[in-house]
């Protein structure tokens, strides 16, 4: 079949290697290593070379500042930025700009409008996916708690606020009795899912803003012996998440191409830099991934192959 | 002694009548406060399922600050438990894969009794404060565990692995009882042996305890190593509850096991404390935890109780103290 | 002594002060005059401390009243004493170490050039400590970071600090314990000029010698109660002893002759740049050593040097015949030597921990199998050595921290007696501690010879280096530059031998600006 | 004093001959060396930009280090000045919103100054100690700063104000000149006032401070209120910075704040430290971290290398002192 992400055609080599800056907030889970090997592949492809950083999480906006000015300092050729947060990077973005160095914006959105393009899998849509699901396996109406992921981030945000509004509007008879941050992590989501069972008897679905906590639910959920009475739907599509959907512990997982996203980044990057047109935005298809159509998923385009690291240097 | 200066010398603090009642017997009358409450609140909360889900959930906190209580009775201290849970869980995990349970287990316990050997090397021998040592492993320990997995949670472990996070011995969950052995054993270590009295010795006063013939820089050396164990049997432990290798873990777990230390009543500056009081400490936070998610506080207001309380229940325990 | 009575500048009425588990004092009365030098005398824990530090607002009493001239005075923290004229030089010492030994004398009240901005008029306050320190004819920087200088000097500089404060009430808590004679005729001095200004003092000591020359009236405490108040000259030093300790004591100094075995230790050349310059002893099974020298002659870094405490730029050290390797501390106590150090807050006690843990420490090893403690086979033997030494506590398992100086030093000594060791360097080993334990200790001294061990004893006591010793060697700027033996040394002797061309005790070093 | 005592008393330690010639300059011939290394290998670190890139990114660092310094200096500790910033951000960004630039400052400084104060009280006049105090507010201050901001940064902040965080003065950023202010006013403070001989004394020996008739609590609750007061500049120099009011800031920044004054030399028992020194230990981190970008270690390998250099930084510079 065609290899993902087919529709944003990859660009003849340029003449000149390239160097590219990528920015991502962090670099520990399969989300970001597979969108890091979408960039670094694709760029070894168009013969650019890639200096990789990570914040080492969506809290240090700061440190993300500064990789920025350590990278225009560096004189890099573009800056592919996945925004650790909307506003905070506003900074550096217009002071690339006007350094003339061109920003991708890639998966999380920077609030400067000074970015040659945005590429992404749109967290409301993932939100309201993930509430068309449950709302539909609940049809008979049903009580559901929200493991959003963590606090102060965009994404945690958005999507559990566009699941609520979703339900709210489309399935009144599904009613929201629990929500709450956590640290995104399984074990994280585990003791929140525990809590949340002992706080109330009856639940019948959770929401997950990242299948990192969605694991870790999935593990109470066995443990708790309700394995198929609680519909647990999630974000991304890492081992653990398959593993658990296959079982039949995860319901569904609105997955996001990340190794697209990371691809089609460095793309735009290198049609700007060889003065080509390049669309003020791309979205990246979203899969909604269940037990029937698992074994379709073509992975290629959204995880990193088996054994794959960052580039260590 | 300073202390000594304010305990008789200052009269006893004032504040609500209820923190003075309280105040007669401290810590442990924080810990019932709080279970009743939330008991109240919820009576869930004293549902035999929830309280094994507690006691399990508190089991990694118990496990690490149990070696921190080593460190801060020596008068040092371990930043890098956080970080070696971490260390710990990716090594295990991929040990795992090749060599199979037994194997994995080991490899990771041995990690963190290596990752512990290097911190107590460097401070005792290099003489690097504790904690700029254990700092620097923090930072270092966090970035093997991400460097050796590449960022990505190491699935597919073994099911039987599995049971030691997972498993019960009737209503007791594993990791409960395997938390209940440590605290057995690291009391009796530090109350029964040697070890234990030069721990106490090497906190209360270095100087005299090397004119007395302590082995300083040996028994150093030990304190660390023994927190390096815990750190690595409660990153297996949290690894199999995971049932993944993960980079990730254990964040800024290292300040809450120093909190459970010094909450329970282990001074920061060494030789005074012990593990029936780091317990109370880590039955303060867990319970908190708990109990906090079951009367449904929003998480961002969960920050700021969990913050007074821990300074609330430190006062009232002090309150005993000077009352004495 | 003035016959007419003038009005007591302080009167203390019915002072009661508990502590757990002890009453400290129990309804003690005190009157001071002015111009009189008032001493406390009591063994140790008998409340002299505790009580003057009621005085200074340390503690709070739990009954009585205070009167300054008559009229009652609340002193609830030290500022309210100072602000009442009554300045305290404590027992422990109470110096800032990392600050210098200007700051030291002018804190809490530091010399300002802006008082607005509360900026420190740093050459005021050199210039000022510097006459106080010349006052007492010091020859110690005033810019000297105080953790470098010596335990005699920091104790000259509280002394400094106190009188700075031109008070009117001046407490002094065995001021003398850690001087040496030279020191000792200086404070002296500075005291009698004091009496004739009409200051008052209270003075704690346990050296019944200097009470004698000094004191004008004396009140005598036992187990927290006033025994009574006496008029020093009309009480003999006897009296005084048998309102202490409530009995006779035998004689001072049980000397007991011992056979005098083969050498056990000898020491050649010891050199530590700047410290110790070549210096050589030895020291014999059944020997008791004296070490007498003026403060800061070395005695204490010999001892350390000897038990592998600080390193050695050259020379060699031979136990029982064969040369030895003795590199920390650890390695003296392998080869069965045990050290009582000088300073009992910075290397004696292990405060937060237990009597019976600190007595311990140093056997421990004896007391366990495969590592493991036989805690009561442990606390027997530190009851033993708690009994034998009259340690004032409550019980064994009391933090030493709570003890009084005296029962701390006990403590110390016990730890050192309680190894199994037969080569002992006990430096200022009776310092602070009560008549009836001197005795006591030194009994145990000769017990300890008697079984054929040996001590080197370090003392600025003399009359104490003279009655137990058989040989005393005294040193002088880190060299021996005389020996005796017990037949031919006298006070004199010594005291010129250890002076001879008066060494300056400076050479500490100035601050690095913080 | 044990370190003393190890001075004194211990062999200056062997280890590799280069270490023992840099042992003779300490820790400002480490940071020379980085520095050298660093342009060594990537020329653009020297450049203008580069710098000043640099001295802006350390400038947050900087101010936050100097409270802690205080903090440390009276023998106490501040780890609640990473959470601090993310509140005063939050306040800063609120107020601004409605009472404008110059009360968005006021407000963010002075929530910063109220939070010290409550520090200062509770270990000041509670006795609560220090480290729980401050891990209190730690955990407190996050919890409202996400409870006021709703989790969200708050953006739309005037571009006038801006300017603090982006504009220059000639070739110098303003953060770093407010740090460089900084600075010098915390030298002054500490060396030429009684406000500092105090911050020393508390921290030497605390007893005797008070002994001698300082009114220790007062000039404790000073301490943290300092504090708070840099970590409210810095909240208000970063919120500039990120051209929003963001409640996550700051995160362990508490962390790199007391490794600075250590590295640099202080001792975090109190007593010894200062202004220079702790410069040097923010000069290390701060070089390190923009080195290791401009040379491309992976992000992984940095942590490593980072905690590796901060270790042996230390043991460099105590090298040195044992010498003397
Ligand atoms: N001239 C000097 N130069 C430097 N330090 C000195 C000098 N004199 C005394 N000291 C300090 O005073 C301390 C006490 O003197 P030291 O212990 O060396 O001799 P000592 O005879 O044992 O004195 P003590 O009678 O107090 O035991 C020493 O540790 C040393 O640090
Ligand atoms: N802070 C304290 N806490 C508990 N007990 C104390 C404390 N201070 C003193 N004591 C006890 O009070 C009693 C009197 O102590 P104090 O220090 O007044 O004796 P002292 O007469 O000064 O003895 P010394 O001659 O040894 O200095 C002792 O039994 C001591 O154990
Ligand atoms: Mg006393
Ligand atoms: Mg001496």
């Amino acid at each position: 079949s065609a290899e993902p992400g087919a529709d944003y055609p990859q660009p003849p080599r340029p003449s000149r290697p390239y160097t590219i800056g990528v920015l991502v907030p962090h670099l520990s889970n399969p989300h970001f290593v597979g969108q890091a090997y979408g960039y670094v592949d694709e760029a070894q492809k168009l013969g650019a070379k890639v200096i990789l950083l990570e914040a080492g999480g969506y809290q240090y906006v700061e440190k993300q500042v500064s990789q920025m000015e350590d990278l225009i300092a560096n004189k890099v050729d573009a800056i592919i930025l996945v925004a650790t947060n909307g506003p905070g990077t506003v900074g550096p973005v217009e002071h690339a700009a006007a350094q003339g160095i061109p920003v991708i914006n890639c998966n999380v959105m920077t609030a400067s409008d000074k970015v040659v393009t945005r590429i992404r899998s749109d967290d409301e849509v993932i939100g309201r996916m993930q509430a068309d699901f449950m709302g539909k396996a609940l049809k008979a109406g049903g009580k559901v708690v929200l493991l959003r992921g963590a606090p102060g981030t965009s994404w945690a945000e958005n999507r559990g606020n566009a699941f609520k509004k979703e339900l709210a509007e489309k399935f009144p008879g599904v009613k929201v009795i629990g929500e709450q941050y956590s640290q995104s992590t399984p074990a994280d989501g585990l003791k929140l899912m525990e809590d949340f069972m002992q706080t109330f008897p009856q639940i019948d679905g959770a929401f997950n803003g990242a299948d990192t906590t969605a694991i870790g639910a999935a593990q109470a959920v066995l443990a708790a012996g309700k394995k198929g009475k609680v519909v647990i739907t999630t974000t991304d599509f890492q081992a653990d998440t398959e593993k658990f959907l296959r079982e039949g512990v995860i319901t569904a997982a609105v997955v996001q191409q990340t190794v697209v996203i990371g691809r089609w980044g460095m793309r735009a990057a290198i049609n700007r830099l060889e003065k080509r047109q390049v669309p003020p935005s791309l979205s990246t298809p979203l899969l909604l991934v269940t037990k029937d159509n698992v074994q379709d998923v073509d992975m290629r385009g959204v995880r990193a192959p088996e054994g794959w690291k960052p580039p260590t240097r | 002694m300073t202390e000594a200066y304010l305990q008789e010398s200052q009269a006893p603090p004032r504040g609500h009548p209820v923190l003075r009642v309280l105040g007669k017997i401290g810590m442990p009358a924080v810990v019932v406060m709080l279970a009743v409450f939330f008991g109240a609140m919820n009576p869930n909360f004293w549902s035999v399922r929830n309280l094994s889900n507690v006691s399990r959930q508190i089991s990694i906190l118990s496990l690490i600050s149990l070696g921190q209580t080593f460190a801060i009775l020596s008068a040092g201290i371990d930043l890098s438990v956080g970080s070696l849970i971490a260390l710990v869980s990716v090594v295990c995990a991929q040990a795992m894969l090749s060599f199979g349970v037994a194997g994995g287990i080991l490899a990771g316990i041995l990690a963190g009794c290596a990752a512990g050997l290097v911190n107590g090397v460097v401070i005792a021998k290099a003489r690097v404060p504790a904690f700029i040592a254990t700092l620097g492993m923090l930072v270092a320990a966090r970035g093997v565990a991400l460097t050796l997995s590449g960022g990505l949670p190491i699935a597919g472990l073994p099911r039987s692995f599995l049971v030691i996070g997972a498993g019960y011995l009737g209503p007791l969950p594993f990791p409960t009882l395997i938390a209940a052995v440590a605290f057995v054993a690291a009391h009796l270590v530090l109350t029964r042996t040697v070890f234990g009295r030069y721990v106490y010795a090497m906190g209360s006063n270095e100087e005299a305890a090397i004119l007395s013939g302590v082995d300083v820089p040996r028994y150093k050396i030990l304190v660390y190593v023994v927190s390096g164990l815990f750190a690595g049997i409660a990153g297996v432990v949290l690894t199999s509850r995971v049932v993944s290798g993960q980079p990730t873990l254990g964040e800024v777990q290292e300040l809450y096991a120093i909190a459970a230390v010094v909450i329970g009543g282990g001074k920061i500056t060494g030789g005074v404390g012990g593990v029936g009081k780091t317990l109370l400490g880590v039955l303060v936070l867990g319970i908190l935890g708990n109990g906090l998610n079951l009367i449904q506080v929003s998480s961002y207001v969960q920050n700021i109780v969990i913050g007074a309380i821990i300074v609330v229940a430190v006062y009232v325990d002090l309150a005993r103290e000077r009352r004495r | 002594m003035p016959a007419e009575q003038p009005r007591p500048f302080l009167e203390m009425r019915r002072i009661v002060k508990r502590f757990p588990g002890v009453l400290a004092l129990d309804g003690v009365d005190l009157d001071v005059r002015p111009g009189e030098v008032h001493v406390l005398l009591g063994e140790n824990g008998a409340g002299k401390s505790t009580l003057i530090k009621i005085l200074s607002g340390v503690h709070l009493p739990d009954g009585g009243e205070i009167l300054i001239e008559g009229s009652p005075a609340l002193i609830r923290r030290p500022r309210d004493a100072q602000a009442l004229g009554i300045s305290t030089i404590y027992q422990e010492f109470n110096l800032v170490p990392d600050m210098t030994v200007a700051e030291n004398v002018f804190l809490g009240r530091e010399p300002l050039s802006s008082r607005r901005l509360g900026l420190v008029d740093r050459r005021a306050l050199l210039r000022r400590t510097r006459e106080h320190l010349d006052e007492l004819k010091l020859d110690i920087p005033a810019g000297a970071v105080v953790r470098r200088l010596g335990i005699a000097q920091q104790q000259m500089v509280e002394i400094a600090k106190a009188l700075s404060l031109q008070s009117r009430l001046i407490v002094m808590d065995e001021p003398t314990a850690v001087l040496s004679a030279r020191e000792i005729d200086r404070l002296f001095g500075v005291i009698r000029q004091l009496r004739q200004r009409g200051v008052a003092i209270v003075y704690i000591s346990h050296r019944l010698d200097e009470v004698k020359v000094l004191g004008d009236r004396a009140t005598v405490l036992r187990d927290g109660a006033k025994v009574r108040t006496v008029s020093v000259a009309d009480t003999p030093v006897e009296e005084l002893i048998r309102l202490m300790v409530g009995r006779e004591l035998g004689e001072k100094f049980p000397k007991v002759e011992v056979a005098i075995g083969e050498e056990v230790l000898r020491a050649e050349g010891l050199t530590r740049r700047g410290i110790l310059h070549g210096v050589s002893l030895r020291l014999r099974r059944g020997e008791i050593l004296g070490i007498a020298g003026l403060v800061g002659s070395r005695r204490t870094e010999l001892a350390r040097a000897l038990f592998g405490a600080d390193p050695l730029d050259s020379g060699r050290i031979v136990l029982r015949g064969k040369p030895a390797r003795i590199d920390r501390p650890g390695r003296a106590i392998e080869e069965r030597m045990a050290l009582v150090p000088e300073d009992r807050k910075q290397h004696g006690i292990l405060s937060s921990m237990s009597v019976k843990e600190n007595v311990t420490l140093g056997s421990i090893g004896a007391f366990s199998r495969g590592g493991f403690l036989d805690l009561a086979r442990e606390k027997r033997h530190a009851r033993e050595y708690a009994t034998s030494l009259r340690i004032a506590t409550p019980d064994l398992d009391r933090r030493v921290l709570y003890l009084s100086g005296g029962n701390q030093q006990k403590v110390v000594i016990a730890k050192g007696l309680s190894s199994r060791a037969d080569i002992f360097l006990f430096d200022e080993p009776t310092r602070g501690i009560d008549v009836g334990a001197k005795v006591e200790v030194y009994r145990l001294m000769i017990e300890l010879v008697q079984r054929g061990a040996a001590i080197l004893m370090i003392s600025s006591e003399l009359p104490e280096l003279l009655g137990m010793s058989d040989r005393i060697l005294v040193m002088r700027e880190g060299r021996v530059s005389g020996e005796f033996t017990r037949g031919e040394a006298t006070e004199e002797a010594i005291l010129d031998c250890a002076l001879r061309g008066d060494a300056p005790v400076a050479g500490a070093r100035e601050a690095p600006p913080p």
